[in-house]
């Protein structure tokens, strides 16, 4: 505990954060898009989404490895076009971090979007409103619940994320050490002490984050409904 | 200027309904379950018909005979519609749910004086009387400015006095805006008051009266 | 009266917590003792940290059999282990490795230099992974250590090593030889020199709450045996 | 895999099974006990409910090691009174698999227990049902696509969990050898062929599990959204 | 048989409704907004006053000046209630809608045939028009056979001759069963029509007629 280097704190906060706003657009994007269609094969794809959560996140980061490894066909094309190498960077931590958490905003905010009165978007519409309009003034208000229970597991998830992205990002104190990067190693080599004092740091960052989130979304999101019982 | 021929396989009967309005205010008039919400529905594109046309002005919203058109989308259609059960949205204030389409805030000053529910604005639609309820979907429909208007059952939660002052609202406003408006009601009076022209309509038949 | 025949009829088991590196040598070993001892052998794998932290928490273990001396100086400190039973079982090399589609053409310790030309080279966390402890004396008593520092991928095990360098994400790696002949993707380039590191040795004793005391330390003399001693050396374990 | 052992497949399944409706049952009932209640401190209890989730597993599982252990608060009382030794057992592939796939269960429940009309319960009662009959007939399956996607969520992660496991329930084939520690082993020994094929075998589990769930949702709970379009 | 005693403070007036009914038919009528609904919401247990008391029969079910009694629980109260909005449950048929609470299914039989809506049983509400909702929700408040009756608005959504039938079929009830009946309505007609007496009530406060 000596010399006590806080990178992981800013880092695993960081990560967190960008990893759950990218996942959060693209998985509500696809959720609502998907939600009111019935097409052969949605299962399916639906299903994949989900397989992020079925494999263990050491496979998932094997995987993530083969696809943006040096010679991975993503990889490939990222180092020779644009020069950016993902593995052991910045880059694949938030890479794990989405891939990793994403099924949980797909399946929460697909559910949320089944979950209200279609008929409420119809009157919008009525009322000359665009679908980007209806879609943030209508739709997403509507959801938000379930997409407020989907954004929370996706923060927490991302936060804890540990697996995949030792894997894909190795552990290069200052650059890819996450605090449950920072925990494993701690509790691998018997420091309890370090272990348990990011264990802590974790601990107070997630519980921050969900109860300002929690916080947030009543006084913003849901202020109709504390009306309710008055 | 509005003209339509609808026709649709319902459940327990075929809806077939043709009618060409002007600047007029038409009463559809029948039992209950008789398809006029299904009427206003597809005028409206919430629904679309399996045969026949939908046309306001110069635009066609709908037409089975010509393949390549897809029907207009709802947004597009600049139609006035006081839904049935109100669709008022939940979560925005009384406020807020006229607000929304609002294209002329004069009229909507006017009206919430008229038909009584100014002091209900920062209040949510769960906290609202079923009456309270219908009056603000009025008003929305009305804020929007629409090309043709669709009210269904406007005044049915409504006591004879507050009723009386809504419907007078409506003519004046009518006689003002000069656009097709239909109105469905159950209400024999009411008909007789609101309409230049009663349509009866029965198993999803119009009976011209 | 009933308690005692259900006892002598099932089969004794006997629970040996082992250093994951040691899996493919044990399972040849285990139909041999179970035959000979007429005793089931589980085996509980995984890195020494995890296994030493399991028998912390009283997991049910008679056999440890560790990949370094430091978790097994832990256990005896807290007498979970029985002293005198404590014996260095085999012992292992580090190697250097590449993968097999480069051609890189390091052969021999005198041309480590070239090192420098290399941009990653993954290596297990040496505060964690016996491996990486290892390496690290190896090299810092070449004084490379240092100098190669911002190069280094710290891996949680010496698997990971092996599968940076088998996809080609690093381009060299350092491992226990016997880990490198697992895999047939990767040359060893080279082994390093064992005194420039402390010895590698793999210990085992038995636990001092087992319930199968004479079966385990059965179990320790097979393991010294010839027998066994072979089949660690066919895997590239070396005493 | 000259010897193919199926051992893991089996309790890979019936680890999932059971964990998910253990799990379902639980968080349902604390969802729905919590959802319409509002008292001080009840943020921080469901943030502690998400603490499975922002740890990684490895620390989870540690964590239950020293609850569950022999000289564990919870292991000490269950071998002195029960003789149930809960590290290397079954028990504890279970005890994992609950503890991480319940956050996830928890709050999708939770979200949907907020989603519907509660004016619908108050007619029920009106017609004289009890609160066990309201809860049955009315609160769950007006809940239930948010339900659905908390139990795809629950199956999935339980299904793939392994760093908790590991750390509690040890690696000893046979007995604690979830298909997600077969992968593991199989990779740390290099047998690439043996983790394809488990990583095979976990993914058209997973899947199978999930197409058969939604299958029987809209079979048998949501026939009536699909006349909705009629 | 059926004593209140409301005293509750509504945002924009308070109400305050005291009243006694035998086995009788009661009106209340009264403009929009004016404490109806709120009024049934009482008695059903749904909302609790402030002040007061509610008692039906023998038992008491909120009494204020009895601090240690809880208000009895809806489930306990035996009261048929239909809704203004109808709630009807959306996952179940009409028939399932029915049967929810069904004590009585001779009842139910009859009155599926008068009010019209036996070709729906098997149909989702979300299918069916806003006036077979409403016959759909009398059929199941009163399927329940209850030990008194609030109807919130029942037949607003009724042409005039289903209102009518509907209307006699519920006197036809009230000789039956002879249980206290409390009827909103903004329906002049079917006011004198169903009420032995009739209350006015305006801004929360009753005028007796
Ligand atoms: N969403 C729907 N899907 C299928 N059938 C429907 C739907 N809505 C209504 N129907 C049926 O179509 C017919 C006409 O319904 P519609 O709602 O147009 O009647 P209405 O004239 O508006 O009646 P009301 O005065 O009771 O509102 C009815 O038989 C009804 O059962
Ligand atoms: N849930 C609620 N919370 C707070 N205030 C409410 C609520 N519902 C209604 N109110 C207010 O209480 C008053 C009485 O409402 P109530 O619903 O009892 O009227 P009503 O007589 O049934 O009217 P209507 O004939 O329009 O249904 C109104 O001023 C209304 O704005
Ligand atoms: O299994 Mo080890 O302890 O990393 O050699
Ligand atoms: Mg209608
Ligand atoms: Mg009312």
């Amino acid at each position: 505990m000596d010399e006590m280097n806080l990178s992981p704190l800013w880092l695993s906060f960081k990560t967190a954060i960008i990893a759950t706003i990218i996942v959060f657009i693209v998985a509500v994007f696809l959720a609502r898009v998907l939600s009111r269609r019935s097409f052969p094969g949605k299962s399916v794809i639906e299903a994949i989404f989900l397989l992020p959560l079925v494999l263990p996140p050491t496979v998932v980061g094997f995987g993530l490895l083969i696809l943006f490894g040096k010679n991975g066909p993503i990889g490939k094309v990222l180092i020779e076009w644009f020069n950016i190498q993902i593995v052991f960077s910045w880059y694949a931590v938030i890479i794990a971090a989405i891939v990793v958490s994403f099924p949980l905003m797909y399946q929460s905010a697909s559910a949320a979007f089944q979950g209200y009165d279609a008929h409420l978007e119809y009157a919008a519409y009525t009322m000359g409103a665009s679908k980007w309009r209806v879609f943030w003034t209508i739709s997403f208000p509507l959801a938000w619940p379930g997409l407020l229970a989907g954004l929370v597991l996706t923060f927490a998830r991302a936060l804890g994320e540990f697996g995949a992205t030792l894997m894909l990002a190795g552990y290069i104190p200052g650059i890819t050490d996450t605090i449950p990067l920072a925990i494993y190693f701690a509790v691998e080599s018997g420091n309890m002490k370090m272990a348990t004092f990011w264990v802590i740091i974790i601990v107070v960052l997630g519980f921050s984050a969900i109860l300002w989130l929690n916080w947030w979304s009543k006084r913003h999101m849901m202020d109709h409904s504390n009306n309710k019982k008055a | 200027m509005l003209d339509i021929n609808i026709y649709k396989k319902l459940s327990h009967f075929d809806l077939h309904v043709q009618l060409k309005a002007q600047q007029e205010r038409i009463v559809l008039f029948g039992p209950s379950g008789s398809g006029k919400t299904t009427v206003l529905n597809c005028i409206a594109g919430i629904l679309h018909p399996d045969e026949g046309h939908i046309r306001l002005k110069e635009q066609t919203f709908f037409d089975s005979n010509d393949k390549r058109k897809k029907p207009t989308p709802i947004q597009k259609r600049k139609i006035g519609y006081l839904f049935q059960d109100y669709a008022l949205f939940p979560h925005m204030t009384v406020e807020q749910n006229i607000a929304y389409g609002m294209k002329d805030p004069a009229i909507v000053k006017e009206l919430l004086d008229v038909v009584g529910i100014k002091h209900l604005l920062k209040t949510y639609p769960s906290n609202i009387s079923g009456g309270e309820k219908q009056r603000v979907a009025l008003v929305r429909a009305l804020a929007t400015k629409p090309n043709a208007l669709l009210l269904d059952e406007p005044f049915s939660a409504l006591d004879d006095q507050t009723r009386c002052e809504c419907q007078d609202e409506l003519l004046r406003i009518h006689n003002m805006w000069r656009i097709p408006m239909i109105i469905v009601t159950h209400h024999l009076g009411e008909a007789r008051k609101l309409g230049q022209r009663i349509l009866k309509i029965n198993d999803g038949t119009l009976i011209q009266e | 009266d009933n308690k005692q025949t259900n006892e002598i009829k099932e089969k004794a088991t006997l629970t040996i917590s082992a250093a994951i590196s040691l899996t493919d040598a044990l399972e040849e070993m285990k139909p041999i003792f179970e035959k000979e001892h007429d005793v089931e052998l589980t085996f509980n794998l995984g890195g020494s940290g995890k296994l030493a932290q399991q028998i912390q928490q009283g997991a049910p273990v008679d056999v440890f059999i560790s990949a370094n001396q430091d978790w097994m100086d832990i256990l005896e400190h807290e007498k979970l282990i029985q002293s005198d039973t404590r014996k260095d079982i085999t012992g292992n090399k580090i190697a250097f490795i590449s993968s097999k589609k480069t051609n890189l053409s390091i052969d021999s310790l005198e041309e480590i230099d070239q090192l420098d030309s290399v941009k990653q080279i993954a290596v297990g966390n040496p505060e964690t992974v016996p491996a990486g402890k290892y390496t690290e004396q190896f090299l810092t008593s070449l004084n490379k250590w240092d100098e190669l520092q911002d190069k280094l991928i710290l891996a949680k095990d010496v698997r990971q090593v092996l599968t940076y360098v088998e996809t080609g994400n690093a381009d060299v790696g350092f491992v226990y030889e016997s880990d490198a002949k697992t895999s047939n993707q990767v040359n060893i380039l080279f082994t390093a020199d064992t005194t420039l590191h402390d010895p590698i040795v793999y210990p085992a004793a038995v636990m001092s709450d087992t319930e199968h005391e004479d079966l385990a330390k059965d179990f320790l003399r097979f393991l010294e045996s010839d027998q066994a001693q072979d089949i660690l050396k066919s895997y590239g374990f070396n005493k």
